[in-house]
């Protein structure tokens, strides 16, 4: 049943050195904030999990924290490549990275697989693809109808699942609405499950029936942290900060650019903060 | 008639032209997205557009930055989980077209967004396939833009991200793959398309004022032309003012958002 | 893409003798008048496959349309038997019938998978069940990661598949809201949809962005039959007529009494007789 | 204190009794939606109710007549499709309990709803398992409820529609079954469990009024009783009263749509 609480103990309850942990959200809806907090709570030995690892992963890696990381897509979006992450991949900075790469397809159906309570996803894929030679978890199945060969993965499973989403009610069940990406299968493959929200309401009474909605048993802990995706977005709150995203670039590329950036950005801010980096973004655009 | 354009413009604009208005789009960032929106804009305003990340039938008016930006959400007839997207619209065979860029390309419309060197210590770290595995595969078949050049138009890639037509001629069909891959090949050059029989990509017409030798300088393949080597027809005004119109657009958004 | 049609061409183009044909709903909006129009047309040697075959299929069964039936719950919901299935299996009347028998998770993986353009449905299941032993189709799929043995069915992949649905815009979308089912994952499965809705609206600009809604691309016929769905019920326009199948108990329990119900009820009737039936249900109950 | 009662409004009150505030119930029609609605509006009101038509934490005002009644939708926080209610909820091991009935159970808690006879060529064709192999096998436990008879009780089943604990002891695990399979049946007459080793059902409490007499009567194996027989606690009169009124509303309610 999920507790409300500050992302500080949110983030102290839920994570630990050595998890499996996926912070999700396909453009939208990324929990900026909450690997912020893990940042800075220091965490290490992780494996990360993530289809398009983006700038957070990047974050992450560049500061250390990651052991392995799953991922189908390591770039950032219309911008170019997660420099963080090739200094490490490349040049072992500031330690070596273990990578488990799939395709896209490949991990959604492993988050989906997990949300099943499989223990692998089959699905058609990778047909003459490199990655079957280099990744000893793609593997094969025979359909015992037809004798076609599937492909296989194993399910993801993380310890601790994080996401934003728009809303909680005052139960701490959660409304996440326009681009869903996979935060419903990552929240319900996971052990525990971490949601930053931007705002709470009483109920969600005029809410569509059919809507992703993500019970408050299925989940550890609810956090109110308004601005909480940015640079990413919330529909419906603000717009994706896509200046962020191109200056990302520069300063992810020099090491010691990152490290300031970082330690005045993230080690020496708090959850607060995001709030303010959505003043001029809310309503834009439209 | 028509007036100065770009290689580039005319990369993207020969694309359009190839999409029809029953299409169904598996639109990718950067060229692709602006081949889809002006063929919408143009010719096949019924054409359904779809993003990877779940939006179905998008109408954006301006170009997203990332396949996720919210204007392609406000605009779509409906907007499905991921895990959906690849299982039952992408795997469920419902796509006609699939467009995919490429860090490396070889002959056979093969392709490399994955590393440049050897994957387990690679030179350069490429973002890697995301979701062109799979689109090389379950799409009707597949159209391909890119710039020229000798480091990306190679003899040899250096890892298949996804499978063109193998070493070609019937490949595909020898493993299994029952869609007709790479099709087209766009560059701001030129149209290319495959052999029937080898699947070789052939250059089927030179963009206005290219020449053989502008092709082959930058391809490092040996280059097979067809014999009725055609031109290609040049922008009309109609055409590079909607593209133009719409970079505009963009390009006002995006940065009335960074201020 | 869809055009729109009376409900009688809808049928004749797109129900063939020997069909592999859906008709579904789960509990909600199923569609009984498709089901009237091709019983008035006259097919023969369908399979039919649904979920909970349910009066529709009674009907189609006692009338002797039906070569075979996959399902995996053949009861009145809430009453008790289906007699004329009961009739045709224990009796073969009028003649017959095969019985493909799985379980509901079974039958909902199987749609997903059809949907998905899968061979075969993986999941966990049938363990210990007696089905497994009287029916070919139920296989198994080792996992290759884990060793543990799952249970594999067959997709379903109708050639055609007629479901009810609450409206259409003006280019043939359809929207299902409330108890959705498996509609999406029938009409995606199937070579050839055919939807019956309540009404058409100009657009669907103001349904939320996550509503199951398909496209009208991948619908053949759109037809509109307002009641369409009587005695089930469509979410926002009327409720179940419980007392119907109730009735129909008695109704289907002798062969006589059943044949001139469907001739006055169903032979006699055209498509326009639902709206009427449903006038007292509109807005009843709330 | 308590009123006259029928063994019907007992057996849905003993139910009721058995279900917990931080419960996920996987409902059926029938007895085991009286008796999860009663706990919902007695002891247990933050109780998580789940319909097999995908309708997620359900509060209905009336009993449904069936599964997917609109009432279910209305109050529900959210309802999913039927696919991924299978895979997700009830396959993802998230329902904490399933309740089923039975039209034929043995000691070991298997069940039969299928045919009576042959199966292919069967006496009586009854519906069929519906959901319940997988609410078997997939809910943390399992609740039986079923009136007592001696053609409902039998000492052998004609076909195992779902599993239970198969021919007793460690059945389930050695079928790769990690759930606990039937913990409760409530009966018309009495409360049973199964023993911890063998699993056969044992009759732990009476009914007010019942006799052992009439259980083994009315049941077609050899009845066990608990060293500690007890009595099963009578209706409360806010429990008897809560069901009353939930029966009466249902009645008016169905009623009034025949009108």
């Amino acid at each position: 049943m999920a507790k409300f609480t500050s992302l500080k103990e949110a983030v102290a309850d839920n994570l630990r050195d050595g998890d499996v942990v996926a912070f999700e959200g396909f453009t939208h809806l990324i929990p900026h904030a909450a690997v912020h907090e893990a940042i800075r709570q220091g965490r290490k030995e992780l494996t990360l999990v993530r289809m398009t690892p983006d700038l957070v992963y990047d974050q992450m890696i560049g500061m250390g924290m990651a052991k392995k990381v799953v991922f189908s897509y390591a770039g950032n979006p219309g911008v170019g490549l997660l420099r963080r992450f090739r200094d490490a991949v490349e040049n072992n900075w500031p330690h070596a990275l273990e990578v488990e790469e799939h395709s896209h397809a490949a991990m959604a159906n492993a988050y989906e697989a997990g949300a099943a309570g499989l223990p692998c996803a089959v699905f058609r894929g990778y047909k003459g693809a490199g990655l079957k030679n280099v990744n000893s978890n793609i593997r094969e199945v025979v359909c015992p109808f037809t004798g076609e060969t599937l492909a296989a993965v194993p399910s993801v499973r993380p310890d601790v699942t994080f996401i934003h989403a728009q809303k909680a009610n005052r139960k701490g069940d959660v409304l996440i609405e326009g681009i869903i990406g996979v935060q419903k299968e990552a929240v319900l493959a996971a052990k525990r499950a971490v949601v930053t929200v931007e705002e709470v309401v009483e109920n969600f009474d005029d809410v569509h029936p059919n809507a992703c909605i993500l019970p408050n048993w299925t989940i550890s802990n609810v956090c109110v942290v308004p601005g909480g995706a940015h640079p990413s977005y919330a529909h419906g709150y603000y717009i994706r900060d896509n200046a962020s995203y191109v200056e990302w670039d520069a300063i992810a590329a020099d090491r010691e650019k990152f490290t300031d950036w970082m330690n005045k950005n993230v080690m020496e801010k708090d959850e607060t903060v995001f709030a303010s980096r959505i003043e001029n973004l809310k309503g834009a655009g439209k | 008639m028509s007036e100065a354009f770009s290689p580039d413009e005319m990369m993207t604009i020969a694309a359009a032209r190839a999409l029809g208005n029953s299409d169904i789009c598996f639109v990718g960032i950067g060229a692709p997205s602006a081949a889809c929106n002006v063929a919408r804009l143009t010719h096949a305003p019924d054409i359904t557009l779809i993003y990877e990340s779940g939006t179905i039938g998008t109408a954006p008016d301006v170009l997203p930055l990332s396949i996720g930006d919210g204007e392609l959400c406000e605009t779509a007839v409906t907007t499905v989980g991921v895990p959906e997207m690849f299982r039952y619209w992408l795997q469920g065979g419902r796509i006609s077209i699939g467009f995919l860029g490429a860090a490396q390309l070889d002959k056979f419309g093969n392709i490399n967004t994955t590393v440049i060197g050897d994957y387990g210590a690679p030179k350069t770290r490429l973002p890697g396939g995301g979701g062109a595995p799979e689109i090389a595969s379950s799409c009707g078949e597949i159209f391909i833009t890119m710039k020229q050049s000798l480091r990306g138009m190679v003899e040899k890639i250096d890892f298949f991200t996804s499978f063109g037509h193998g070493s070609g001629g019937n490949h595909r069909q020898e493993l299994g793959i029952a869609t007709k891959g790479p099709t087209l090949l766009v560059t701001d050059l030129a149209v290319w398309k495959p052999d029937p029989v080898t699947k070789e990509f052939t250059v089927r017409s030179l963009h206005p004022g290219v020449t053989r030798e502008q092709v082959q300088a930058t391809c490092g393949w040996e280059v097979k032309f067809a014999d009725d080597l055609g031109t290609t027809e040049a922008p009309s005004e109609q055409e590079l003012n909607t593209l133009r119109d719409l970079k505009a657009r963009t390009k006002a958004a995006h940065e009335g958002q960074a201020a």
